[in-house]
């Protein structure tokens, strides 16, 4: 425990503090009488156990929280799978990762990435060189698991697009956007025991976009984006 | 011929219960505020975390019972502090009872306060769910409720009741410490400072609250600790003058 | 039978002696007055007898029992006085309403009457109350508890005329209809002198007097006329008080004896107020030597 | 009904005297059942005890006779002994009042005799004159 994590703590205490003297002199000029006080905590118990009753009855439209195991064996899928694409294994690729694949014919020597839409790369990108002497390039585009808090919403991120023009292979990253979830906890954020927590639950996983390039070609990486 | 009527302690107690219970009945309602308030700073969620993947940033805000807790806890020790001011010692001597039979009242009053108010915070949280279910326009995350879980709902519920408890008992205590003498008033924070800024109070504290192998051997320590707060009180309270 | 039974009582506040040694008993179904004046530690023996505050030494019996701490005196003793305190939340209605079940000689009939009486309001909040309702209030609690031993501390304080002969009757009544040991402390010894049985008076922390209100009546007499013989008279004897009314003439108060008819003096008698007030100054001109 | 609470007399002996008084106007008749103590104290704002002292007194000097578990009544005697005792104590204190006034103004026993005996004719005369 660190000693300046009481400082945003005893803020806190100050702000109820300081609540609860108004609150106190404010109820000091209400005359309270007994009735009033019975029928106010009887109508709140009232009100909280309906709630509980109609939030089971509202409809999930939301998907669940997964739990440990299947979170971590998301999270060996993805390991494995960066794993080989580094190591430009192409054989050991989860096919279930597979987004698209296509042939593109260059005209020239050269082939320029370019990335755009975004100051940060949004995809990682490698190379394996073939001994092909014809024009083709061979693409294929991956995307991992992502989990947020245990959510896992890796359909739900748009992915970068990407086009061919002249010779230029341009990766588009998409529009800014937001996901917001809510979700509830019957515990106590500050009290939560052990290493399983929800909230640590998150795997960030990545756009990949491997090709194949006969050696001859010469590849113009601007951005950066070739994964070592 | 006189006529001594003879009460017993557990007599006195009961009817001392039920007296208390009717007189902090403003102060249980008072709880619903502070729930409430502590509610609408909960309208954005507790705790949030984000990231950005792709240019989409996702956040997933966590509405727990944290806030709401915080304010409840501060309500516990408002209320443990408040049964002891004067009025209140005092009007239990104008009936009939001794500084045990009150100091009994008073903790087991306490401690049906604090399961109210353990059981109604953890419940307030399905008001919030509701409300932003069925108001806002946001994703959820099918999140678990009691009836997914009881048995650890009923462990939740029982570390908020024994923290509740805890804090009104350190409440309490220091009440009536001050009733003893007034410089408690300035010596207790001191001391608390003191104790959070030392190396080995510190680790007290990490060994207290952090780091338990599970919810049972926190709830086992909690009541421990009220236990003692609560005997030390009546020890403390036990040649406490009246009307003087 | 003893209902209190006190051997050389002492309290320090302080270190400064309330009470210095205080011995009596009070045998039970009386009607005794507590006199004393200001500051002579009325309010801290009636605060020791409820078992409100320790003593520091000496011994002290309520129903054979020590006060402090006890559960049977606090079940069968009450204390009136202006610092009884109720909770804030609670209205007078509320607070007689809890009563019976800790008090099970309660009057409910009684209090309800009592309050219509004085025309309290069932509404109001205790500490909201003005000294007068207030000392109104503590009354009635104090007589439907109809506890054994009944203790008034100061009760008409802040009381009007009307309302404390109302008083005085009420605790009467209800004195003969269900009898009791009542002690009530007060220095207007003459607002209330009918009502007392016995008369216990207190003076920096000693008792000076405990004896039935006729014997106090009885205790002096009061010699007038002039001044020599006056003189003379109480050469030798125990002057309680004594005045110079003119030139040749003096007022003299000493002990009662028989045969004190001599010319040229009248004999009267001595109020118990005067005797208690004579008995507890600290000169024996009062404040006329104050101005000599 | 209320005593004379400045009266130099003690309150338990203005009690006794009331009953004496409603004796002699046979309010109450002998062998009849006079107040209780808790009666009187009602009756006169009184502690009880100060008003049981009034009705001892009378018991003492006979008026009055005690009945265990029932109270007190009035004895067949009583009120004769009450003129009996009223007579002797209020006329020999007039006496005593009328020598010492006598003296005062220097007036001799004859003097004073003559003076009763003239005062006692007068009110003979007075009596035969308002029986005619």
């Amino acid at each position: 425990m660190n000693n300046w994590m009481l400082l945003p703590l005893l803020g806190t205490l100050f702000i109820a503090w300081l609540i609860f003297r108004v609150a106190k002199s404010v109820s000091k000029r209400i005359n309270w009488n007994q009735r009033l006080n019975k029928w106010t905590i009887s109508t709140y118990v009232g009100i909280l156990l309906l709630a509980v009753i109609v939030y089971e009855f509202i409809p999930a439209n939301g998907d669940e929280v997964i739990d440990k195991k299947e979170y971590q064996a998301l999270s060996h899928e993805n390991n494995l799978f960066e794993k080989a694409f580094g190591n430009n294994e192409e054989s050991k690729f989860d096919s279930k990762f597979l987004v698209e694949e296509w042939m593109e014919e260059l005209e020239g020597d050269t082939l320029e990435i370019i990335s755009q839409g975004s100051t940060f790369p949004t995809a990682k990108l490698n190379i394996e060189w073939t001994d092909s002497k014809e024009q083709f390039v061979e693409v294929k585009m991956f995307q991992t698991n992502i989990l947020m808090n245990g959510v896992n919403v890796t359909g739900k991120i748009p992915l970068s697009t990407i086009e061919w023009e002249k010779d230029q292979l341009v990766i588009t990253a998409p529009k800014a956007g937001e996901l917001r979830y809510y979700r509830f906890s019957n515990e106590l954020f500050a009290l939560s025991i052990g290493d399983d927590i929800i909230q640590n639950r998150g795997i960030f996983g990545d756009t990949y976009i491997y090709l194949k390039v006969p050696k001859h070609i010469n590849v113009i990486d601007k951005n950066g984006l070739q994964f070592y | 011929m006189m006529f001594l009527s003879n009460s017993t302690l557990g007599e006195v107690v009961k009817s001392q219960v039920e007296f208390k219970l009717n007189t902090y009945m403003g102060a249980v309602a008072s709880l619903i505020l502070v729930q409430i308030i502590g509610l609408l700073f909960s309208m954005n969620g507790t705790g949030s975390s984000g990231t950005s993947i792709n240019n989409i940033s996702i956040h997933v805000s966590i509405v727990s019972l944290d806030i709401v807790y915080i304010f409840v806890a501060l309500w516990a020790f408002v209320i443990g502090n408040m049964i002891t001011i004067k009025t209140n010692w005092h009007s239990d001597f104008s009936f009939v009872g001794t500084r045990l039979s009150s100091s009994l009242a008073n903790i087991i009053v306490l401690c049906m306060i604090s399961v109210f108010a353990g059981v109604t915070t953890f419940l307030s949280n399905y008001v919030l769910r509701v409300i932003l279910l069925l108001f806002g326009k946001v994703d959820y995350v099918k999140s678990s409720s009691i009836f997914d879980d009881p048995l650890n709902s009923i462990l939740n519920i029982g570390v908020m009741i024994a923290f509740i408890l805890m804090i009104s008992a350190i409440g309490y205590f220091r009440g009536i410490l001050v009733q003893n003498n007034k410089i408690f008033t300035f010596l207790l924070p001191v001391l608390l400072i003191t104790i959070l800024v030392t190396k080995s109070g510190q680790k007290l504290f990490q060994y207290v609250f952090i780091g338990n192998e599970s919810i049972l051997i926190l709830i086992v320590k909690l009541v421990c600790i009220s236990i003692v707060f609560f005997a030390l009180s009546i020890l403390c309270s036990n040649r406490l003058e009246v009307r003087s | 039978m003893v209902v209190i039974d006190c051997q050389n009582l002492q309290k320090k506040y302080k270190g400064m002696a309330a009470l210095n040694g205080i011995t009596f008993q009070l045998e039970d179904h009386k009607i005794t007055g507590l006199i004393g004046r200001n500051g002579a530690g009325k309010t801290t023996l009636l605060k020791i007898l409820a078992g409100f505050i320790r003593e520091n030494s000496g011994e002290v019996r309520v129903f054979s029992n020590k006060p402090f701490n006890n559960l049977r005196v606090s079940a069968n003793s009450i204390l009136v006085d202006d610092q009884m305190s109720f909770p804030d939340s609670l209205t007078l209605a509320d607070i007689l309403e809890a009563a019976p079940s800790f008090y099970k000689r309660w009057d409910a009939g009684l209090a309800a009457s009592l309050f219509d009486y004085f025309r309290l309001n069932p509404k109001q909040l205790h500490f909201k109350l003005s000294k007068g309702a207030k000392a109104t209030f503590n009354m009635i609690f104090g007589l439907a508890t109809r506890c054994e031993l009944t203790m008034f501390d100061e009760p008409t304080n802040g009381m009007d005329e009307a309302v404390r002969s109302d008083f005085y009757r009420a605790l009467l009544k209800e004195y003969i209809a269900y009898p009791r040991s009542i002690l009530i402390s007060s220095h207007h010894l003459a607002e209330m002198e009918h009502l007392l049985e016995d008369i216990l008076l207190i003076h920096k922390g000693k008792v000076v007097l405990h004896q039935s209100l006729e014997e106090v009546k009885e205790y002096a007499v009061a010699l007038q006329g002039q001044t020599d013989i006056v003189e003379k008279l109480t050469a030798e004897k125990d002057v309680l008080h004594i005045k110079q009314l003119d030139s040749h003439r003096k007022y003299a108060v000493i002990k009662k004896e028989d045969s004190l008819g001599v010319e040229g003096v009248t004999i009267q008698t001595v109020s118990a107020t005067d005797v208690c007030m004579f008995m507890t100054s600290e000169r024996k001109g009062g404040i006329d030597d104050v101005f000599k | 009904m209320n005593l004379n609470a400045d009266s130099t007399k003690p309150i338990y002996i203005q009690i006794a005297e009331w009953i004496e008084n409603e004796i002699i106007a046979e309010r109450f008749l002998s062998d009849e059942k006079v107040n209780s103590q808790y009666q009187l104290a009602d009756l006169f704002n009184i502690n009880p005890a100060t008003a049981a002292k009034g009705l001892t007194i009378l018991v003492e000097e006979q008026i009055l006779y005690k009945k265990r578990g029932l109270g007190m009544f009035v004895a067949p005697e009583g009120k004769s002994i009450i003129l009996e005792k009223r007579r002797n104590e209020t006329l020999t204190r007039m006496a005593m009042e009328l020598v010492l006034e006598a003296r005062r103004l220097s007036v001799t026993e004859d003097e004073l005799i003559n003076l009763i005996k003239q005062e006692n004719k007068k009110c003979e005369e007075e009596q035969n004159n308002g029986g005619n």
